[in-house]
């Protein structure tokens, strides 16, 4: 001292690769196979039209509330995409299109939204935890799973989502803390869509960047396009690696944006303007994905035909099967199967109640 | 007289406090321009400004905490929490603050706040989105725990809870929000905190509910007298904490039976203490023992199956019945 | 045997534990080096290194929501909140999660964790560091509330709660830390969480009471013996949720009198439910409403004034007297 | 973008005036008072004698259990004497040199450790907040005060106190986030005193300092040394002044040690070594003072002399004020007086219900 600036021990940094229009900085271009390129188009595009497809399911009745992810399939597959399946996945709620890249079937998806817990069933391949509603709370499980890897000298990672209104919460704080200190292998993906419900990014935090919080904590931090799939997968990467390696945490915030409501249950009109969705329109993750795709000749406008036949298909099975399989679902008793590894008496004196309550009186018996 | 549904009633309530009263100040997570999710706070931010219908961070311990500070320094706040379900966040902040600062400043300092938050099943909503854990705040030394039942007692109790000096938690029955309207009087209407109210007269049978409860009780209390001739005394608490006692003891005086209904699971739920309180002071009257007719002791199961866990008109006329049978 | 105080008993539950499997962990804040403020944890960093008695940042969400993760990977952490009065700042780790995982994930993922804590009063302390809230654990479906009263009892209630399959909050009186010692067998034991005790047997009041109370409730029984020729039941009821009704309720069936006794706050307290079990499953026995002695509805007072707070003895035994007069 | 450094909205800093023998940067030297020095010195010299004098009467038994202050005087003083009376101090526990400066008599503090609430009573001409206990919790409080103070038009400021283990809570960071976001004139005054209980700091944070977790709420941060108390003046006066002229929040670290142990029920002698301390001792704020305040000539070792003769007096009076003063103390029945405003029907029930136990029983009817 006297009067001088503090130095940061680890870097800050911004990465784009491909630019809206689908223009590659070629120096920047990761390594990734036409066949992994194709998939990764594949799972954005099947993201895309499955939204689609819950959106009228859930105008029509058939679903009930959910959180769209149109417009951030880049920033959640862009992410998922560095990880192997034994690797731990900690979502939020708004990671639909990583979670089925991750093994779960669309049909799982509609019956979870259809309430039944049926639909929370996953493939034992992966290591995905369930959905977390309570924002940002997740973040701290992925550190715990982290920490059990390290402590089991396992060589996987623990990657979590949450969203930008997420980094307000003391959860997010301690969980960046918790990492840093103990030096897991976790990497935090924050899906920056500008939005938090109603509340914009600028009324939820000074800082400029999201990323930059990450000096909080003394750890790499790093702001990425998320519309950008390029980018998204390097930087995924690179920390995935790092963090497999031994060191530690890092926070990766993808810029993107919520192009629909907050879940169905919401009206964006009320907070924001049909030119601000417009301008982010045109930076949509798929069109600029498929242009570097074209670009890179490896795919054409008739493969993309033939995908969105292959698409639609898929999507039509899984409502069939799930609307097919929900039919034989609804018995009430099952509410008390997972509660304890071991029921205790005074639930199963409960659910002999309920059972009792069902049969005398039918459904009718139990409905107000 | 306007017809209201409880959100309007709940809007017109706020909206009086803050024209009156610039101390009065709302904050939370979308209360300002989208009105919050459930449209309670509609129009406050345009009608008053932003500042006093306060989109904050999302952050529910940030929000308390700073209601806190903000009802210490002389403003009144009014908190909405978007679910109770994230209300555990801020468990701390009234707990060890809220309740405290009055008696950890020997009244100095006190703690005009009012934390407003929907409870309660019945909305087909996520996890998280439909549970009942009143007793949380009830149990809970320094702050007051109202529930009101319809739009009418919810406008006056929601006046009365911002005028109140102490802390007060104040759960709104989503399922009540737009289930139906009721007149709500244009002029200030308040009722007391800390008082239960007699609804329906009966000698037979008493029956003690409060939220989205309190109408199953009187839907159960019609079908009880439409089919079997038994008049039920119907008590809508409106407060948990403090409890008033003195309606349904009386009612249990009279009849020899009561039933009380609640949403929250059975064990260690509200129904506990008012049913210790009943035998406490009304034990001599009581011909059977008080029936808890009640949400089960597992996490309310998601959607598609809640209406088998929250309890049914049916099942409070079964129980009803069921008890009267064992004089 | 050797004889321990509570401290040592928890101690040596932890470190046999530990030795037997290392995925159990310990975890919180200064529970490496300085052996939590209590002792409870000490030599264990020494004895497993500093990962098996993990010193961690100043955070108790950080601490539980770290742990159900580690617990959701196959880890059994045993996190210490420093004291009961910090452990508001985990309620949504432990509501929202800890209680939920198995349920959510249908089975696939469950959380074997342990949430130690030290409760209650009469140890001269600060603020917050003196109250009792088990209520709100216990009305918490999917966790399990477990109070131990004594050194022997702690040790094989906490081996217990370390190899259960869901997660249990374990309060630990500090009263009762170094108050007595009591023969500890090195060899394994435990004890079955849901299963109360009787602890002495007597036909004409039943006391009902855990943790720091259940030596008062024995004294109490002692003098009404001496004083009275009064003979008292003592029931410990060591867990609180999921509750052991079945002792408490055949011991009333004998004695048609009873005396719930807890430090916590009267109304919602636990007395509330024990008192509502009571009626429902002996209600014809019962010769007098169940007496509840307990905490008074305020935060319980610094603690120059804490023992006018705690039930006494004396009270216990005034109580107790009062109620059978009345038969 | 492509691949760029994120740079920083406010600046971050480190600052020292005096170094640890007392030569002074004069360049940084702030300009104060004679008179206001010389208050300073009292103060902190007060502060530690009170200090010693807690210690030994904790030890003979005759107060509970405390938090000493030894050390940290200069940082606790030079913050607080940048405020005006009408200011807000939202203090965590340790606070107690702070509280004497800002009206809080010796004698209620003496009487407050010894577990009466009556020692909770205040000074009206100064808006302090009574201590809090829960780590961090308080700061969300200084957030609200500087809010209302915001909406009033009010120039003041809120300042609020907490330690190095504090900023790992998730309170610390609502609270930043929060001020940040509205800027309201706070200032968080962060005792870095390299302990939480057993914790040292590289267990607490894997940041280099504690002001640069500013960044992540786009304030200004600044570490100071804290046992300078020109140093600690001079960013105080900056904050306070800025806050005031609506500039919105400050962090700011104050590099300290705690001498002593965490509370009077703790041995340090298991975490740390005395080495560590005695390098500490030698940073020691009051003689480095000292010696500043003598080379400029305004005082001398016989002032010195009186000084502490007449702070030992003044103690002496406070330790047989509170004395006296609790004997009248003790009454149970006011455990009822201040839960609510009014007495709610079942407290007086309760109330009258303990009266009664006292009256027949007497004291032993109550204790165990
Ligand atoms: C702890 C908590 N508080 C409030 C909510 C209600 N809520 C659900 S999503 C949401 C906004 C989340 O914003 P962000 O983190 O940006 O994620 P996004 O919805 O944009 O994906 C809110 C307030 C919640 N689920 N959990
Ligand atoms: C929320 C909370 N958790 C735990 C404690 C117990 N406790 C009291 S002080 C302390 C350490 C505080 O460290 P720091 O913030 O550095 O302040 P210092 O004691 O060094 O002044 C702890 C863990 C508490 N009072 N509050
Ligand atoms: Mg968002
Ligand atoms: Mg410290």
């Amino acid at each position: 001292m006297p009067r001088t600036l503090i130095e940061l021990e680890t870097k800050l940094e911004k990465l784009s690769v491909l630019d809206e229009a689908g223009n590659l900085d070629k120096e920047l271009e990761p390594e990734i196979s036409d066949d992994f390129l194709k998939a990764l188009f594949r799972a954005m595009l099947l993201g895309r039209r499955f939204d689609e497809r819950l959106l009228s399911l859930q105008r029509q009745g058939r679903i009930g509330t959910f959180p769209p992810t149109t417009g951030q399939e880049a920033a959640q597959l862009g992410a998922v995409a560095a990880l192997q399946p034994e690797d731990w996945m900690a979502p939020s709620f708004r990671e639909t299109v990583a979670e089925v890249w991750r093994g779960k079937s669309m049909e799982s998806i509609i019956i979870h939204n259809n309430g039944f817990s049926e639909g929370d069933d996953a493939d034992a391949k992966f290591n995905n935890l369930p959905v977390s509603v309570p924002v940002a709370s997740q973040t701290l499980h992925a550190v715990g799973i982290a920490w059990a890897l390290k402590y089991r000298k396992m060589p996987r990672v623990a990657m979590t989502f949450f969203g930008d209104g997420a980094t307000s919460e003391g959860d997010f704080h301690e969980a960046l803390n918790f990492a840093g200190v103990f030096q897991v292998p976790v990497v935090f993906v924050c899906q920056n869509n500008h939005w938090a419900i109603s509340v914009p990014l600028a009324r939820q935090t000074r800082s400029r960047t999201l990323a930059q919080k990450a000096a909080a904590y003394g750890i790499p931090g790093i702001q990425v396009d998320g519309n950008d799939i390029l980018a998204v997968y390097s930087a995924a990467r690179e920390a995935v690696q790092r963090a497999r390696d031994g060191g530690g945490p890092t926070l990766i915030e993808c810029v993107t944006y919520r192009l629909q409501m907050h879940t169905t249950a919401d009206d964006p009109k009320r907070y924001r303007s049909d030119e601000e969705v417009e301008v982010w329109r045109k930076r949509d993750p798929i069109p600029r994905f498929q242009t570097y795709l074209m670009d890179k000749g490896i795919f054409s406008e008739e493969d993309v035909k033939t995908l969105e036949a292959s698409i639609k298909d898929e999507i039509q099975q899984a409502v069939d099967r799930a609307e097919e399989r929900m039919k034989a679902l609804g018995a009430p008793l099952t509410m008390f199967d997972h509660a304890y590894a071991t029921t205790p008496p005074h639930l199963e004196e409960q659910k002999r109640y309920l059972k009792t309550l069902l049969s005398v009186g039918g459904k009718e018996a139990q409905h107000g | 007289m306007a017809k209201l549904n409880m959100v309007q009633a709940l809007n017109l309530a706020l909206r009086q406090e803050m024209e009156q009263d610039d101390s009065v100040i709302v904050l939370g997570e979308d209360v300002g321009k989208d009105g919050g999710v459930f449209r309670v706070t509609d129009g406050l931010a345009e009608a008053f400004g932003e500042d006093r219908s306060r989109d904050t961070p999302l952050a529910e311990s940030g929000i308390v905490g700073m209601a806190v500070g903000m009802a210490v320094a002389g403003l009144k706040p009014v908190c909405e929490i978007q679910f109770s379900g994230f209300s555990y966040h801020n468990f701390h902040q009234i707990e060890n603050h809220a309740a405290r600062y009055r008696m950890r400043s020997q009244g100095r300092y006190h703690v005009p706040m009012v934390l407003r938050t929907p409870y309660g099943g019945g909305v087909r909503a996520l996890e998280h989105h439909s549970e009942s854990r009143e007793v949380y705040w009830s149990h809970m030394p320094g702050v007051k725990m109202v529930i009101p039942s319809s739009p009418r007692n919810a406008r006056a109790l929601l006046v009365s809870a911002i005028r109140d000096p102490d802390p007060v938690i104040f759960y709104e029955s989503k399922a009540l929000y737009r289930a139906f309207r009721e007149e709500v009087p244009e002029e200030e209407e308040t009722f007391p905190i800390g008082k239960s109210r007699r609804i329906r007269e009966g000698d037979d049978l008493t029956l003690i509910a409060y939220g989205a409860m309190l109408r199953r009780a009187l839907e159960a209390a019609e079908r009880l007298k439409e089919e079997s001739g038994i008049e039920a005394d119907v008590i809508d608490l409106l407060t948990l904490s403090p409890l008033d006692d003195t309606l349904f003891v009386d009612s249990v005086k009279r009849t020899g039976h009561a039933v009380v209904i609640h949403e929250a699971p059975l064990s260690y739920g509200p129904g506990a203490e008012i049913a210790a309180r009943i035998a406490e002071k009304a034990f001599y009257y009581l011909e059977a023992p008080v029936a808890r007719v009640t949400g089960y002791d597992v996490v309310i199961p998601l959607f598609a199956r809640e209406n088998d866990y929250i309890p049914s008109v049916e099942r409070i006329v079964r129980e009803s019945r069921k008890l009267l049978e064992k004089i």
